[in-house]
């Protein structure tokens, strides 16, 4: 497969075309769009998912090749293109993959097509710019994994802002309006920072040309910024991540966004972009400042921030009546662990984490889906008015129990692997914080387990939910892509692992930790 | 007229002309009656002309007059006829007491950080390589030469530019008073 | 070419591009005073000025091109003043090509206006140009008369009148200050020509002069008047709702434009040695402006007076630039005026637009779902208002211009990061009213029964579409506009001179 | 590495064991998604008629003859047997007889073979992240084969009865599935060669509970109790969890071979290990339900009875006893830690007994009866009688499991008769609504007294040989063993011992009571099920009857495995503690670092032992048979609430309703009412974020206020601008 | 004199001032604007003395100006007494916010 790959140059364009495709699929369904004015409103869906749908497969299937391409244990950017694009400031088109955002581009190109699919039969109005917006938002997150520029990686950054604040503003629900300027005005205070932040660094490298340096290797290098400002420039990155991840107490843009986006918003919300937060933090904020990430405070506020998060997150989800609420409020405790085993800094908490990034991008997309399908069906998202419909709808009480142990945590599904990962590696360095953590198992039980009860077990008393039908072939193949990759990650998550260990123990080098080969190492027994 | 040989009386007019100013100008900030400010204020631009005179500018001063107290004024007084403002009654239009209180406040404020000004003084004698040659420092003889000579070389852009300003006045003033046309 | 600026004969070969406009800008008066009043009058004047920007601006593209300089004297030949001058003349084009058409709407017959257009512009070019304090005051004052009649011209209007009436009243007013300041800065160094004043600073080590930096700080209150810089702003909203949709677009872009050019160029070439001074004060007015400017664009219903917010706000962004008085800062200044211009023009392209026939108020209700009715209309608000914002890519140059004048303060010898995270903070309030747009036209439904906005006129969609695409093609490739403004941004900051003997005076 | 001796045998198909089972799951998992409510536009349950109804007319525990619509009276109802129950009847039993059978093979492959260390068999690299080298492993050991030959053995004999038990129910493929799916976990819990491993088994076996408590979920208690299953558990899984991360923290490993090895480096009685092995009992606790985790077991009963007796008595709740066994290498380093468990094994033993004095349920009967077995169990493990602790689980799997069938059958009959007779107001599982059950189901009414002699531990039934080897095992460690030298709780160890001895003779005695009570209440005695339904009393068919006499013979038999010397030499019935040297191997070393230097007890001292723990259990008997008088019994309906401490008993010390007003009220409450509505909406949206907004709003409207309008503010303005511009100036001059 | 006339000037510029400050007829604000036009070019005249006649060049500059802002001003002026028959600035706020 590789040598095949090879052949075709893969490496030298697949970046490239990743990104161009989406776009070249928003400007096809704009023209699409303005030329379709007579049409009535069914055709206008139905060409609009259609052309969506082929863009993204398209792209889905070009894009698995990354997975055999690329070489996980090379120091070097993969794939990687330089091409000028300002060069007197600086800034460069710069970008490459490593294991990690290679796993989280066959995420979102993965998952993209899933997300048409959950979206075919609930936007009915203005299509189009829908699946457009869809597209745009596609190739921005797929930016910002790839970028090894500054500049490049803050304007996918913003990229995304847009289309995901016209998805929720648009087509989301009844209070849109106040969720979708909330989500983007947390955003967008943070990267402003993160902005200034990256102007500031840039100049501090600059050559004695006096042209700035955005170059990520560059900077990552040349990391040499005193105390004090490598703290303030930490805390800029800091908070324009926290913000997206998101973590305690940055959170509360989330809910809203969560609740009043349409499906694919809110899969897409969950399963990618609050994914660029910890990525974030991974690909810049760390390596950059790696002094002020192993700062004693900065790294005992953030764990804390993240404990915090785990905890809180599960008790107040618990408590929420809406499920996409409680659902959203989960995705802040996964993240808080994911957060955690991060700033634990050790092999097993960083692939763990990486892990936990990807399985939360499966198990709350999931849910995600499968709350739009039920709310498609009834319109309404309070547990209070269902329960009992595994009677009636079996196949999705199936699949919603399936995802939901997934969120769980229960071994042999994908959360498991992560959260152990995550929690056994962080043991080692922040053992009370794991600790406190590992309670996360219970409340997650809680939370979901009470959810799903009061949603698919119960007596079926309400009428109305009596006739709800079951999922159609369309829903159940949707879910099924996902399904299937909870159980691949629970069972054999090696494949991943092997994949994101190069980068992790890079990582982990970088903030001063132990590099750990792929070994048993004997570690020595407990002293007296 | 310069204060070499008659000090004394050169220093007194200047005072009282100053004076006359200063006075003037308070009262005529501080009438009621918008003719009667005008007139005031005619007052203030007479005692300025003489100060201007004093200074040794007498082409300035006489400009004064003319220009500044004969035209511009009288344009001044023009409007306020013509606009009939000139009723004292329907027009109190200065601020109550506390306004006023407040504006002199304010404005002492804002003399004493102009009086500022004074702490340098002019100290230096500039000169430069480039500065006019020694002709053109002497000028032509006489009260107008002297400012001819920069308002023609150096100013010459300057001058032109006061031509097309008028002119932009001129239009300005002719669409925004004449009646519509539609 | 070197012109000896000493000669008349060099003097008026350096001044050609605006000796052109000036005396096509008369002849067109003659034309315009020529025949009564009529639309079709109006539209013929019209475009004749179209013509004579379009001599002009190839006056002074060919005048670019040639790298010519001058000796010192009272008008700067260089990059900076043709730069400044394509960006006033290609905002006079567009006034003018707005004006065209809505001037019927709101029935002003005649072809004055147009005329008057050109001659703020001529003014705007001095101010560009020149380097003597009082050239740069007659050159004020050309374009202000002209912008003070122009904000009242639609005589039908009370409100027109009205704003015509405070933007004068204050005008004249802060017009005593600047002229004052000129005065001490005359009385402290003895000299008008800036260049000079910069020189006899360094050389005669003035830097602490009363008079000297009285002078500065009354001509710091005129400038800050002129940019609409808090708290000597409040005249801008008023005047710039009065105003015809085309003369606040002009207003807004390039009275504003011109103001810094020729803050700019004082700053820089006059009064760089003594940032001591000027800095703190300019630093607070800065930060009061973006404060004040951005959080009172939050509580405005009003279109018109939103965008006189917005423009005032960013004015504090270029204080940045300002207050940065560096090169790149005046290189920032060109890039963020281009864009800045770009999106104020497509901004009040599809205000024109939207605005109903025979109503002056242009309450933000009136957008309320235009996607629905005008999706393009709507798109390309949207994309004025992220550039307003300095989003990137949907904002297109909008993003690199904020992003410019970050680098400049950022890399000022003056130390300006809080003043830069200020600036990024109040941007984030800004997407409070920027994006409320957005999501007035994108996600509030049509309301029952809204007059459909009447559809775009050539010129006006001219306007709009060239605003909009030359802003995303540039948010792509900013990089030659940034060259073009990296080249464009010499204005020499001043240097000592061997001091001469000084002579107690008197 | 030299080759393992099993390597070449059958015992390389170990992973066949687990994988039957799980193809058989998703065999009848793909037929339990052909949903049998297609049936009808509208939810068949939901509305009124028989079949509809037969949810509302049980109770908590109410389920029984769920699928026995089969008697044609529902003539409304489409026919509810799963059209593809045929397939399940083969495929569900079927997998575990295959499975039982390769048991059986690799069981005497092992006997055949020289076994000194464990037989790894890896499957797969799972999890590799640095250091941590998990694989996906499991280890065929002696302990791991006899809970393999449990699990299948009695698993196979509950899958059949269960195919009789649950034949009609419309969920009877997905039944099956679970419980195969169940058996799954199970294996992996016991086969696997790293905790991971047993984890994934642990909480595998733990969704299936979970699955099968609420199998019949339209019901919300029966919702609620595998929620509160799982839930419980969890708590429990937390503790195994941070166990696991200290292991791996301070060994570097979590396969159980590397940590044997390397459980040297721990100090004995040392901090870290006792933690270690406090949070593995933690696990323990959730999942073998000893206090304070226990509550969850009783209403566990919720489920289907068959899987009361596989899950809830025979192996999943036996798995805490398997993992302190099975991590006898770092307990019997850890005496405080082991003191513990003994002592909470102890303790629930006696207070789950108490309970079960009072319960009419028959099934809470038998739960509670389970919850102070297994506490009994801990004893063993905890005094380092790894063996008599895994020998009173196998003892135990057979008799509870007996019990539990056998009061399934007793349902099923009573159930069908209720059904019959279209009674759905009494409570088939009430043994208040019983009684003289014995003249309609004789064969039942035998087995279940084999079981209940087994359980109260007389001779020469199973139960007494395992329950007199836990008791012994206390006695003698009570002495030089250093666990009597650890100190807990204040107490001396061996005081802690004496104790222990004590509330386990006092369960005992207890035990005997309750499970004499209950056969006389179900089986003796005047009939009170109701005239009408009397004439539908009978036996339950031979597919429930059978496993029934099987369980019965090894019940009776069981204690042959571990006949104690002290018998053998007193009577040659049979060889010596086959167990004890089979386990050897794997708890053998630990057994002796327990003990220590504890004396071996005289013969003497061992026969009075043994004649106190018989005189016990018949006192029991002897008494419930005297005092209670199951004549006088009336039926649930007319019962009189009772008072004093019978009330507290029937209402099982108030301990749910304790933890609810304790632990679950208020951190609900807290995270409604302050994290959420305080912290989240108040705090932070309210006021940091829309305060935010809002200050901006209203600087904002005063700002426009101040643009009055007035040229004169403007100027004011300016001119105070003025003033400030030129101060700063002015100063700097 | 020059110390003299500069504070005079300044004396001037600051009445001017405060007059715009507390009047509120628009001809009378505009003659206060005067007024410091007029202190402005004390200050040229005397600073001429120093400098040369440069000085009272751009006085005659400054009138200039003047007359073209009379012009303009009471234009603008007339214009809005047409529409609201006063020139009372307190009158005068149709727009605000």
């Amino acid at each position: 497969m590789t040598a095949m790959l090879n052949s075709m140059g893969y490496n030298g364009w697949i970046l490239t075309l990743l990104l161009a495709l989406p776009l070249i699929g928003a400007v096809m369904l704009a023209v699409q769009g303005s030329t379709a004015g007579t049409a009535d409103a069914a055709a206008k869906v139905s060409s609009a998912r259609k052309t969506a749908l082929l863009f993204f497969l398209v792209e889905a299937i070009v894009s698995l090749g990354l997975w055999w391409s690329v070489d996980y244990s090379s120091a070097e950017w993969q794939a990687a293109v330089t091409v000028p694009w300002i060069p007197a400031w600086g800034v460069y088109f710069r970008i490459g993959v490593d294991g990690i955002a290679v796993l989280l581009i066959l995420l979102t190109t993965c998952l993209m097509p899933l997300t048409v699919l959950g979206s075919w039969t609930s936007i009915k109005e203005k299509p189009h710019a829908f699946y457009a917006m869809l597209l745009l938002l596609t190739t921005g997150m797929l930016g910002v994994f790839m970028s090894l520029d500054l500049v490049l990686f803050y304007v996918f950054w913003e990229l995304m802002l847009i289309p995901m604040y016209l998805i929720i503003g648009i087509w989301g629900g009844q209070r849109r309006l106040y969720a979708s300027l909330k989500f983007f005005l947390f955003t967008m205070l943070g990267s402003l920072l993160m902005l200034v932040a990256i102007l500031y660094i840039g100049f501090k490298t600059a050559g004695a040309d006096g042209v700035p340096v955005f170059a990520y290797d560059t900077l990552v290098q040349s990391g040499n910024y005193p105390g004090n400002a490598a703290l303030w420039l930490f805390g800029a990155f800091f908070i324009a991540f926290a913000v997206k991840v998101p973590m305690w107490p940055f959170h509360t843009w989330l809910p809203d966004a969560h609740v009043e986006a349409p499906t694919a918003g809110s899969v897409v919300l969950a399963s990618i972009m609050l994914k660029m937060g910890t990525f974030g933090f991974i690909r810049f904020a760390l390596p950059l400042f790696p002094y002020a990430a192993t700062h004693p405070m900065v790294k005992s506020t953030v764990i804390v921030l993240a404990v915090v998060g785990i905890v809180y997150g599960a008790l107040v989800s618990m408590v929420q009546p809406d499920f996409k609420k409680l659902v959203a409020y989960s995705s802040v405790s996964h993240l808080g662990v994911v957060m955690l085993g991060l700033f634990a800094f050790t092999t097993q908490s960083v692939q763990g984490a990486l892990l936990v990034n990807i399985n939360h991008g499966i198990s709350t997309g999931a849910l995600f889906l499968l709350i739009g399908m039920i709310y498609e069906r009834r319109h309404s998202r309070q547990i209070a008015d269902f329960g009992g419909i595994a009677k009636v709808m079996p196949m999705f009480a199936v699949m919603l129990t399936i995802v939901a142990l997934s969120s769980i945590g229960v071994p042999g599904t994908n959360g498991f692997v992560g959260e152990f990962l995550v929690l056994i590696g962080s043991f080692r360095t922040q053992p009370i914080a794991a600790v406190i953590s590992a309670t996360v198992v219970i409340f997650a039980a809680v939370y979901l387990l009470w959810a799903l009860q009061r949603i698919i077990y119960n007596p079926l008393a309400r009428p109305e939910n009596a006739a709800l039908k079951d999922l159609n072939m369309r829903e159940v193949g949707l879910l099924v892509p996902l399904i299937i990759g909870i159980f691949w990650i629970g069972f054999y998550p090696k494949p991943l692992l092997d994949r994101t260990h190069a980068a992790a123990t890079r990582l982990v080098v970088q903030m001063g930790g132990v590099p750990e080969a792929n070994t048993t190492v004997a570690t020595p027994g407990e002293g007296r | 007229m310069a204060n070499e040989f008659l000090p004394l009386f050169y220093t007194f007019h200047f005072y009282l002309f100053s004076l006359i100013a200063l006075v003037s100008a308070i009262v005529f900030v501080t009438r009621k009656s918008p003719v009667a400010a005008a007139l005031w204020l005619v007052v203030v631009m007479f005692a300025l002309a003489a100060l201007y005179v004093m200074l040794n500018a007498e082409f300035v001063g006489v400009m004064q007059v003319l220009v500044y107290a004969g035209a511009i004024m009288v344009v001044f007084l023009f409007v306020v006829m013509l606009l009939n403002l000139g009723h004292p009654s329907e027009l109190n239009d200065i601020r109550g007491r506390w306004g006023r209180l407040a504006a002199g406040l304010l404005g002492l404020a804002l003399v004493a950080e102009l009086m500022a000004l004074s702490r340098g003084g002019v100290a230096y004698n500039f000169s430069l390589p480039a500065a006019p040659k020694a002709e053109v420092l002497a000028g032509p003889a006489g009260v107008i030469g002297p400012i001819a000579a920069p308002l023609f070389r150096e100013y010459l852009l300057a001058f032109e530019l006061t031509s097309v300003l008028l002119l932009v006045a001129i239009i300005g003033a002719v669409v925004l008073a004449k009646k519509r046309s539609a | 070419m070197n012109f000896d600026l000493s000669t008349p004969a060099g003097l008026m070969g350096a001044l050609v591009p605006d000796i052109v406009l000036m005396v096509g800008a008369m002849v067109l008066m003659l034309y315009a005073a020529w025949r009564p009043e009529s639309a079709a009058h109006q539209r013929n004047v019209g475009y004749a000025s179209l013509v004579v920007i379009a001599v002009t601006v190839a006056a002074v593209l060919w005048f670019a091109s040639r790298g010519l300089t001058a000796t010192e004297g009272v008008i700067a030949v260089d990059g900076f003043r043709w730069a400044a001058d394509v960006i006033f003349l290609l905002s006079a084009a567009a006034t003018i090509a707005m004006g065209i058409e809505s001037n019927p709407r709101d029935r002003i017959m005649g072809g004055e206006s147009h005329v008057l257009v050109l001659f703020a512009a001529a003014g705007m070019m001095i101010m560009a140009a020149s380097r003597d304090l009082m050239i740069l005051f007659l050159g004020v004052e050309m374009m202000s008369i002209a912008v003070y009649v122009l904000a009242g011209i639609n005589r039908g209007s009370i409100r027109s009148a009205e704003g015509a009436l405070k933007y004068f009243l204050l005008g004249a007013f802060s017009t005593g200050f600047l002229l004052y300041g000129i005065a001490l800065i005359y009385g402290a160094t003895g000299t008008t020509n800036i260049a000079v004043v910069g020189e006899r600073i360094a050389s005669f080590a003035l830097a602490g002069h009363a008079m000297l930096l009285i002078g500065v700080g009354l001509l710091l209150i005129g400038f800050a008047f002129k940019v609409a810089a808090v708290p000597f702003h409040m005249w801008a909203p008023d005047a710039y709702e009065g105003a015809p949709t085309p003369i606040t677009a002009y207003m807004a872009a390039a009275v504003k434009a011109a103001a810094f050019a020729m803050f700019l160029r004082v700053w820089i070439e006059a009064f760089l040695l003594i940032d001591g001074a000027w800095f703190a004060p300019v630093w607070w007015v800065a930060a009061a402006t973006m404060i004040v400017g951005n959080v009172v664009a939050l509580a405005q219903r009003n279109m018109k007076r939103m965008l006189a917010y917005s423009s005032i706000v960013h004015g504090g962004y270029l204080l940045v630039a300002v207050a940065a008085g560096t090169p790149l800062g005046s290189s920032a200044f060109l890039f963020y005026a281009v864009a800045y211009t770009l999106a104020t023009f497509g901004a009040f392209a599809v205000v024109s637009a939207v605005q109903k026939p025979g109503e002056h108020a242009t309450p933000i209700a009136d957008y309320d779902g235009l996607w629905s009715t005008r999706p393009w209309l709507a798109v390309g608000f949207g994309v004025c208002m992220l550039a307003l914002l300095g989003f990137p890519i949907f904002g297109g140059a909008g993003f690199f211009a904020k992003w410019y004048v970050l680098q400049a303060a950022l890399t000022s010898p003056r130390g300006l990061v809080p003043l830069s995270v200020v600036l990024v903070l109040t941007s984030v309030v800004s997407a409070g009213y920027y994006l409320h747009i957005v999501r007035v036209m994108f996600m509030r439904p049509r309301p029952e029964g809204a007059a459909e906005p009447a559809t775009l006129q050539p010129l006006t969609r001219m306007v709009l579409v060239g605003s909009v695409v030359m802003l995303l093609v540039l948010g792509l490739f900013p990089g030659a506009l940034a060259g073009w403004a990296t080249s464009n941004a010499a204005i020499t900051p001043p240097e000592a001179r061997n001091p001469f003997p000084t002579v107690p005076f008197n | 590495m030299q080759a393992h001796p099993l390597a070449e045998t059958v015992a390389r198909l170990v992973w066949f064991l687990p994988l039957l089972p799980l193809i058989g799951f998703l065999i009848n998992g793909a037929l339990s998604l052909k949903s049998a409510y297609v049936a009808g536009p509208a939810d068949p349950d939901g509305h009124d008629g028989e079949h509809a109804n037969h949810g509302e007319h049980q109770d908590v525990g109410g389920h029984g003859g769920t699928g026995h619509d089969a008697h044609g009276h529902d003539d409304h109802a489409p026919a509810v047997r799963h059209k593809f129950a045929a397939i399940t009847s083969i495929v569900g039993p079927g997998v575990m007889v295959l499975s039982f059978g390769l048991a059986l093979a690799i069981f005497f492959a092992m006997r055949g073979a020289e076994m000194h260390n464990p037989y790894i068999n890896t499957l797969f690299s799972w999890m590799p992240a640095g250091s941590l080298q998990l694989n996906a492993a499991l280890q065929l050991d002696a302990l791991s084969m006899v809970m393999v030959l449990v699990i299948t053995g009695v698993g196979m004999l509950i899958h059949i009865f269960s195919v009789g038990y649950m034949q009609d129910d419309p969920g009877y493929p997905r039944y099956f599935a679970y419980l195969n799916l169940f058996v799954f976990f199970m294996l992996l819990l016991v086969l696997g060669a790293n905790y991971v491993v047993t984890f994934v088994g642990w909480e595998g076996v733990g969704l299936c509970s979970y699955l099968l408590i609420g199998f019949w979920f339209s019901e919300k208690a029966n919702a609620d109790a595998g929620k509160k299953a799982f839930i419980v558990n969890r708590i429990g899984d937390f503790g195994f969890m941070v166990a696991m991360f200290m292991i791996f923290a301070h060994v570097g490993s979590l396969d159980y071979v590397t940590i044997a090895e390397r459980a040297g480096s721990f100090a004995p009685g040392g901090l870290v290990v006792t933690a270690i092995c406090l949070f593995l009992f933690l696990g323990c606790a959730g999942k073998s339900a000893q206090i304070p985790l226990y509550t969850w077991l009783p209403d566990a009963m919720a489920g289907p009875t068959p899987v009361s007796a596989l899950i809830h008595a025979a192996t999943m709740v036996t798995a805490g006893v398997f993992l302190v066994a099975r991590s006898s290498m770092l307990f019997s380093i850890a005496p405080v830690a082991s003191l513990t468990v003994a002592l909470t094994g102890a303790v629930t033993a006696i207070f789950a007994a108490t309970i079960g004095l009072k319960q009419w349920d028959i099934k809470k009967v038998l739960a509670y009866s389970t919850v102070s077995q297994l506490g009994y169990m801990f004893v063993g493990v905890g005094v380092g009688a790894y063996t008599a602790g895994v020998f009173h689980l196998i003892t135990h799997a057979f008799f509870k499991a007996l019990l539990f069938l056998g009061s399934g059958s007793v349902i099923y009959v009573m159930h069908r008769a209720y059904h019959a007779t279209h009674n759905h107001g009494d409570d088939a599982q009430d043994m208040r609504n019983m009684g003289g059950m014995k003249q309609f189901m004789p064969i039942t009414w035998t087995l279940m007294w084999i079981a209940t002699l087994a359980i109260a531990g007389v001779p020469p039934f199973s139960g007494f040989f395992s329950k007199d080897e836990i008791l012994a095992a206390v006695f003698s460690r009570a002495h030089g063993s250093p666990l009597a030298d650890a100190t807990l709780l204040g107490m001396p160890g061996s005081t802690v011992l004496y104790l222990i001895w004590v509330l386990a003779l006092a369960a005992a005695l207890l035990t005997a009571i309750y499970m004499t009570r209950m056969m006389l209440y179900t089986f003796h005695g005047p009939n009170r099920t109701g005239d009408a339904a009397k004439p539908h009393l009978a036996e339950a068919p031979w597919v429930m009857t059978g496993p029934l006499v099987v369980l019965g013979v090894l019940s009776l038999a069981g204690g042959w495995l571990n006949l104690p010397k002290v018998i053998t030499d007193l009577i040659p019935v049979g060889p010596t503690a086959t167990l004890e040297h089979w386990l050897e191997p794997v708890v053998g070393a630990a057994t002796s670092r327990v003990a220590g230097g504890a004396a071996h007890l005289s013969a003497t001292t061992e026969e009075l032992l043994i004649g106190t723990a018989v005189a016990i259990a018949i006192a029991g008997i002897a008494i419930a048979w005297t005092r209670l008088k199951p004549a006088a019994l009336t039926t649930k309906n007319a019962a009189v609430p009772a008072t004093g401490i019978q009330r507290v008993l029937e209402n099982k010390w108030y301990v749910d309703e304790a933890y609810d007003a304790t632990v679950v009220k208020p951190i609900y409450g807290a995270s409604k009412g302050v994290l959420w509505a305080g912290v989240d909406v108040g705090i932070i949206d309210t006021m940091l974020v829309n305060g935010t907004a809002a200050l901006a709003r209203f600087f904002g409207w005063v700002g426009s206020q101040l643009q009055t309008g007035r040229v004169g503010t403007y100027a004011w303005l300016l001119v105070i601008g003025a003033v400030l511009v030129l101060r700063a100036f002015a100063r700097a001059s | 004199m020059l110390a003299e006339s500069l504070a005079l000037s300044a004396a001037l510029f600051t009445i001017g001032v405060v007059g715009v400050l507390t009047r509120r007829n628009a001809i009378i604000v505009f003659m206060c604007v005067e007024l410091m036009l007029n202190a402005v070019n004390l200050s040229f005249v005397a600073l001429s003395k120093v400098y040369g006649a440069t000085g009272q060049v751009f006085v005659i500059f400054v009138m200039t100006v003047a007359a073209a802002e009379a012009a303009v001003g009471l234009a603008i002026i007339i214009s809005i007494f047409r529409h609201k028959k006063s020139v009372n600035l307190q009158d005068i706020n149709l727009l605000r916010g």
